[in-house]
């Protein structure tokens, strides 16, 4: 509907970038005068003349940014099923606590006796994780899974040069798996070799067998799985790659589905990484920031990324010290961490209890399958068994009447839900991969069911409607073949 | 909701875990109310020396206290964008796309480069990065570092090339030849120690070998000292911390990456690029993504996923409050107060204010390089023993480099510190000095 | 446009309330345990078996409201041009010093000796208003503007009767003023008599000065007038009162439009109000809370609101306290005001400076007379000469073409930018009054004239536009009648 | 700007002002920078002792510690609902509208009455106004209040009927029988001194004598006890500050203030309704505005005009985030943890826990009255020579009420509380008792 010249819907906000917004000596803020003599400048020649920068009122920051934030779908705005991401809410409070004085304003570099209490919140941090995972060697250093991952990896390769059997430089990863894995492996060194998934979605263990050799430095598994599966077969493939000589990886991003009611370490896992801003209670910043610490069994410790927190004495006189693994595979980045996300994680783990960790994981199981059940005559399923925290579903059905599964995605947005992952895994056709989270309402996934449903009817009664979806948002369908060709990424002025 | 799905238990759910490894016992605590968490922190808070507490400190280093705008912090508060993912569905996240090609512009006008990305994991990530980067670029594998250099970014792509067939070499700053194989040569300015480097000098000798140049910035002394971009380098990175991100005992923080534009597409990390909907409205969209993980797994430049685009909000609502003159008077105010500091230090017996790279005498700034926040201080005894006195007068010193400079203390002003507190603790040390 | 069955517009908020959205059991928030041993409970008689109330999940509450915001207009995400509510940016940082422990968090019954810089901070605001408006005794107490005002009509009272002058009945008040000047003056037993408005919308002073006499308690006067008018004739109308015996009350709701250009005590007034909340950056909060200190000349301090911050010696000996001025008029409620409030004044206060506060005036006049100018040759104004901060328009030619006042702020929603004032003075026919404030950047307003004039081509063009307008809110025009024939108050269960 | 107005100067604009009235020296300090804003108000708060700094309070008498959710700051920092005014354009007001009628509904349902209005100043003010609203129903003048009422609550009806003919009668609580002539008799209850007051009996004392029954209530002690709705109030009236509002040094707060639905039109305050749009669609407005000034003038039911939306909205989001399980532990948190300090205190030597109004001799709850989280000690001396020696040892004690009772101290006990607290206070004044 058009409502009147150059303007298409209520308070459409004008796209306008800070730079066109700038006018010459307008301010936001000021800082205070210098209180010290005035010191000499170095030489001229090391200066610059000026910086093209906004020049912005600071009404007009707060309004630009408020604005702009309101054209996101967000966890805290819409329901967000989000597969492999674990979109679920993150109490406030954790927020809150990360950024109390004495934690946010802490330097890295402050001498240990200092910073006790930081430390001592690091330690615990990486004992909680140790007795979910079962892995208790803990190491808070990576900035993200996909960090972890790496660190793990850099620890396999450590382990085995060690033992002088450095020859090992195969990961085995299979079909399904995230594309970090693989990126990962390649940035270690190591040759990439896949395993195919099972018709059921399980890793196929004969083809396991044929491949893991002298060569396996390390298995990377995801689990459960990007299918949303628990793998039946683990400990046979634990197995499998242990008589190998290989090390077991796991991809711990889905930890969501685990908590309390398995600890990887008991199935033969030598090393996972945990997404603490999945699992543990970071909200998604939209992409970011995150935090990957690696785990590994007792004896590969040694390995750890620098620095790891360490306890002195007990009871009121133990001290706290960071400190690296004796044979540390280094320093992965600047400091020890992303500190506030372990803040966050910590006050996560402390809330909710082992009774609350359990229950976590138990809900976001039965939503996933609620799910499920609901959709599965509709939508075909990955695969036709129980799935843990989330469902692949593949839209070959819809795609056969014309609509592929972007499109049903696009036409969800319309209903202000965020569309599902979509072509992930890989391996599964018109792949739209839900995860709904234990923090969503059943009422809630009883809306989205009906919403899925009403999509697949009008796939048949007005497939014009998922094709020209969304339909009112900020923007339609965006150009990114475009935007890819001819790359536009900062402003210039006209 | 069991019902729906048709099973009896939770357990039937989970049929596939091995069932003599299933709900094993956790040794954790039981849960905590709001209230008791709240409490809880509070304690772990109060073990720690902050300004709350009426800590004053010199610590720089790499992270940099700085005064953050209240715009940043209620901007930050908005669940729109603290709360949604990655912009893959673009129609649902413009508010995030867009503030990334603020982003983005930003870090090119501070840098003086043609394109840059939408942040990486921190600042040493980004170095190590981008000399990876410099390595694919030219396909060379020796990697010149300047030995003036924070020895975390040598050291994060040490750890980044392990098994990348990639060698470190060290370069003295004031080389006037560099070896001919080199990927790219490394430069830290302003350096470890706080002092500017000849950038330009440097970017022509690595230009002259084929090799790239790589400039390791801090954001702030852009706001008075010329850009790496007017001297022709290729790949600028920096720790974007100081840009309005707190402290936070050392993360998360935000790396800054940019580069020429003729190597966009070797650059690492998301990008953000500007294109049209189907009605011809103007839009954002991640763009490039064929260089990454999820399109391109064990070939991508990089296995970046989730990235820091929240700090990357932080840095943009923080550059746009300041503005063009803020970002000036901020560089002004650091670089008064450091150099006066400086210059009351060096008055005070037995303490000598001097470069330690350049092992020069005595005097501000005595290696002849001009510094910016940060400068040397060779004590009269060990650091480690006039810090710990420091301590006790509530002020935290500077950091203890004695491994790389005789008795030096590495100290850092910001607009943060006032004249007192300049003064209070230039009187502590003259008083500790003088014990000794 | 209908996008597909039940949806309207893509993220459409589902108006459910809460106790709708209620499920038996359901939870936020947990209590603490009790760590205290049992104790008995009172008698069951006293005791409720039962309280209808929501229970919804933290993530439901979150959302909730999140969503709920987004349905609002504000300063925050768009211009906001209501006359007489100064509705300007607030500084960020305002809100949080305000909620700092130590002030936030400390009791208004502490002793005095323990919340030194609370009521430092209360004495130096005092000074600072006192100093701004001339009139040196302050009180801080009243909690909004209509509680100054009241407070100031006692005091005129207490004055009176004190000099045994009691039988001054009569509050004399202009046509154009605010209702809450009538009200505040019934309140206090006082007969309100208006004075009229000449048609330069001054006050008539010939009838004025018939008016005033030996019943005369007080002459109410809103300066700058509701018509955004500098009263010109303000000393011979302060004389006329004075000469008849009252007191001159000025409504300091608009002192935005005099900070540093005039003091009201300079004038001869001897009590105002000002409104905290408007000039002095409190942001509006939907409507409330606000804080209306009542300023008065030195003599009338005796009889001041309680409490009143007082200082006791000078430099670091010095100590405050709260107290009971001589002859106080009592309690207003329950504590000291609005010390929130207070805090954010004085930090506005202080971070202005005189400079500063005087280019808040400057810049508000300024846009208020670049706004009129823009439109005059449109839209008939109220009174044809400069205004100071804000311009009352009148929409009579628009009405002639068919289209009202309210049409036209109707309309302006479809353009995100909030309505003026409607119908308010009440002397202005089809009254639009139109504050821009001083933070608003000349662009925005070269915005609003632009979509003004647009809309008054409108009225020829395409009337319907403007009548059933708004379009894409998140409701069209309301049906107020009903609303008020069978008041619905509250949920309750269908 | 200046030029598109016509003019040369501001002094144009401004002509009206007196010359020589115009630009007045005014004395006041320059600005500050936000940094140093922030400076100064950080020391303004270490000026005052507060929990922040390890201080415990056993403070209330209508004020009250509790502890608020994580979730009420959060919403409060939502900019659309913060920056917004009354809602009079409804269509763009929808969010604030739809809270007020949620608050309206909590109010109803925590009190038991049939309708509310969206919100008073505060508690004192709306008992005044609703003593007055009595008056006006009934057409009478004179107000009972009870002789067990804080001093506050009369004290401001006092101020607001100044000039109305209105007079204040004291009733005794125990009172069998009450003038003929009242408006209404209006009962604190809890009362100032922690106790549960006869609402039933009293109600019925004013009904059949055509009066009306006003109650103050504490909205926490709802989670436990019998609300007024239950016993046929006609008026409730409450502090809402403990639901979820900082102390804040006193205000702002939130008055609540519910009634019968006859009286609807003689009801004060902003009230929100349901409606519909021209599309048929449910929306929210203000209604019955003929009652209020901007309306009728001189002639409305009260003045007030601003109000407090947004503290409504903390308290609604308090209410909404411990929903009913939750309101109901936290009043029996409250009341368990008080009756346990009271029986502590109660073992102390020389000191007596009782009700102050009856002047009962010893143990807790002499009086006979049931207390909810308040109660009345009688101190060996003094109570403000007491709180003082507390107040050395960083404990806050009650309220000193010698005024109205003779050594009396009134103690309030929440929630925040630890038994540590408690017992801390206890061994305190045990200590401090036995010095004496
Ligand atoms: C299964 C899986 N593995 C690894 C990762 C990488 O983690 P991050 O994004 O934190 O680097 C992700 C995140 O998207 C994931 O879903
Ligand atoms: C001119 C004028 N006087 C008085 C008032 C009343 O102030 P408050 O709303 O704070 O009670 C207002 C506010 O709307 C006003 O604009």
């Amino acid at each position: 509907m058009t409502i009147g010249p150059d303007i298409e819907r209520a308070g459409d906000i004008d796209r306008r970038l800070l730079m066109d917004r700038s006018v010459a000596g307008r301010r936001a803020f000021t800082l205070p005068e210098s209180d010290v003599p005035v010191q000499e400048l170095p030489d001229p020649s090391l200066l610059r003349d000026d910086i093209e920068l906004p020049e912005v009122s600071q009404l007009e920051v707060i309004r630009y940014f408020s604005l702009l934030s309101q054209l996101n779908f967000s966890i805290d705005t819409n329901f967000y099923p989000l597969g492999s991401c674990t979109m679920k809410y993150n109490p406030k409070i954790n927020d809150e606590l990360a950024n109390l004085p004495g934690l946010a304003d802490i330097h890295p570099l402050q001498p240990a006796e200092t910073v006790q209490g930081a430390i001592r919140l690091l330690k615990e941090l990486q004992d909680d994780l140790g007795e979910i995972t079962g892995l208790p060697g803990v190491s808070l250093a990576p900035l993200a899974g996909a960090q972890g991952e790496y660190a793990g990896l850099l620890i396999a390769r450590a382990y085995h040069q060690a033992r002088h059997d450095a020859e090992r430089t195969v990961a085995i990863i299979p079909d399904s798996a995230h594309g970090t894995n693989p990126a990962s492996a390649s940035m270690a060194g190591l040759e990439v070799v896949t395993v195919r998934s099972d018709d059921q979605g399980n890793v196929d263990v004969e083809n396991l067998r044929e491949l893991a050799d002298s060569r396996t430095a390390a298995f990377m598994l995801t689990i459960p799985s990007t299918l949303g599966l628990f793998e039946p077969n683990i400990l046979e493939i634990t197995k499998i790659i242990h008589d190998a000589g290989g090390l077991v990886y796991a991809d711990g991003a889905n930890l969501n589905a685990l908590l309390g009611l398995v600890k990887l370490g008991d199935l033969g896992v030598d090393i996972c990484h945990s997404n603490l801003h999945k699992t543990f209670s970071t909200p998604h910043g939209g992409g970011g920031p995150g935090s990957g610490p690696v785990l590994v069994r007792a004896d590969l410790a040694r390995y750890l990324p620098e620095p790891v927190a360490e306890k002195t004495g007990d009871g009121p006189d133990s001290t706290y010290r960071l400190a690296a693994p004796a044979d540390s595979i280094g320093p992965l980045n600047g400091f020890h961490g992303s500190f506030s996300i372990a803040a966050r994680a910590y006050a996560y783990i402390r809330a909710l209890g082992i009774e609350g960790l359990r229950s976590v994981s138990e809900n976001a199981i039965i939503g996933a399958n609620y799910i499920q059940a609901g959709l599965k005559d509709r939508y075909d399923l990955a695969a036709d068994r129980y799935c843990m925290h989330e469902t692949v579903l593949s839209a070959t059905r819809q795609k056969k009447r014309g609509v592929s599964g972007l499109d049903i995605a696009k036409r969800l947005l319309d209903f202000g839900i965020h569309a599902p992952t979509m072509y992930f895994p890989l391996i599964v056709e018109e792949a739209l991969m839900i995860e709904p989270t234990e923090s969503e309402s059943k009422e809630t996934l009883d809306h989205f069911i009906a919403v899925m449903r009403q999509i697949d009817d009008e796939v048949d009664s007005a497939p014009e409607l998922i094709h020209d979806a969304p339909h009112d948002l900020p923007v339609t369908r965006l150009d990114e073949a475009t935007a890819a060709r001819r790359p536009v990424l900062r402003w210039s002025a006209e | 909701m069991l019902d729906a799905i048709g099973v009896g238990s939770l357990d039937d759910l989970i049929g596939d875990i091995p069932p003599e490894h299933r709900h094993p016992r956790l040794n954790l605590a039981p849960g905590l109310s709001e209230q008791e968490l709240a409490a809880e922190f509070a304690a772990i808070a109060a073990e720690n020396a902050s300004p709350a507490r009426g800590y004053i400190s010199f610590l720089g280093a790499g992270a940099y206290r700085h005064y953050i705008p209240s715009t940043v912090r209620s901007i930050l508060q908005r669940g729109e964008f603290v709360t949604a993912y990655t912009p893959y569905q673009p129609e649902a996240a413009q508010g995030t796309l867009q503030v990334g090609f603020e982003f983005q512009t930003i870090i090119c006008q501070l840098t003086g480069m043609e394109v840059a990305n939408a942040g990486m994991y921190d600042g040493p990530t980004a170095f190590a990065e981008a000399c990876l980067m410099a390595a694919r670029i030219t396909r060379r594998t020796r990697i010149g570092v300047l030995s003036t250099a924070d020895a975390r970014l040598p050291g994060t792509l040490m750890a980044y090339s392990k098994y990348q067939d990639i060698e470190l070499v060290d370069i003295d700053p004031d080389a006037t030849e560099i070896p001919d194989d080199l990927a790219c040569i490394s430069i830290q300015s302003p350096n470890f120690f706080g002092e500017i480097e000849d950038v330009e000098h440097l970017t022509k000798l690595a230009h002259e070998k084929g090799a790239l140049s790589v400039v390791h910035v801090n954001p702030t002394a852009l706001g008075m000292f010329r850009p790496p971009g007017d001297f022709d380098a290729d790949i600028v990175t920096a720790e974007g911390q100081p840009l309005g991100v707190p402290l936070a005992f050392g993360g998360p923080y935000v790396g800054l990456f940019a580069c020429k534009r003729a190597h966009i597409r070797q650059m690492p990390g998301r990008i953000i690029g500007k294109t049209t909907d189907t009605r011809g409205r103007v839009g954002y969209v991640l763009t490039l993504q064929t260089r990454e993980q999820h399109i391109r797994r064990e070939r991508a430049t990089s296995n970046i996923c989730t990235s820091t685009q929240l700090i990357g909000l932080m840095v943009t609502v923080f550059v746009a409050t300041l503005g063009k003159q803020g970002m000036k008077d901020l560089a002004q105010l650091c670089y008064q107060k450091a150099h006066y500091a400086a210059a009351e230090i060096g008055r005070l017996a037995g303490f000598e204010v001097e470069s330690a790279s350049s092992g020069g005498s005595s005097g501000s700034g005595s290696s002849g390089k001009a510094y910016f926040h940060e400068f040397v201080v060779r004590c009269p005894g060990p650091p480690a023993a006039i810090n710990a006195a420091l301590l006790k007068r509530k002020i935290i010193g500077g950091l203890d480099i004695s491994d790389r400079s005789d008795n030096g203390m590495l100290v850092c002003v910001t607009e943060t510190s006032s004249k007192a507190d300049i003064d209070r603790f230039v009187a502590a040390l003259g008083v500790i000095g003088a014990a000794r």
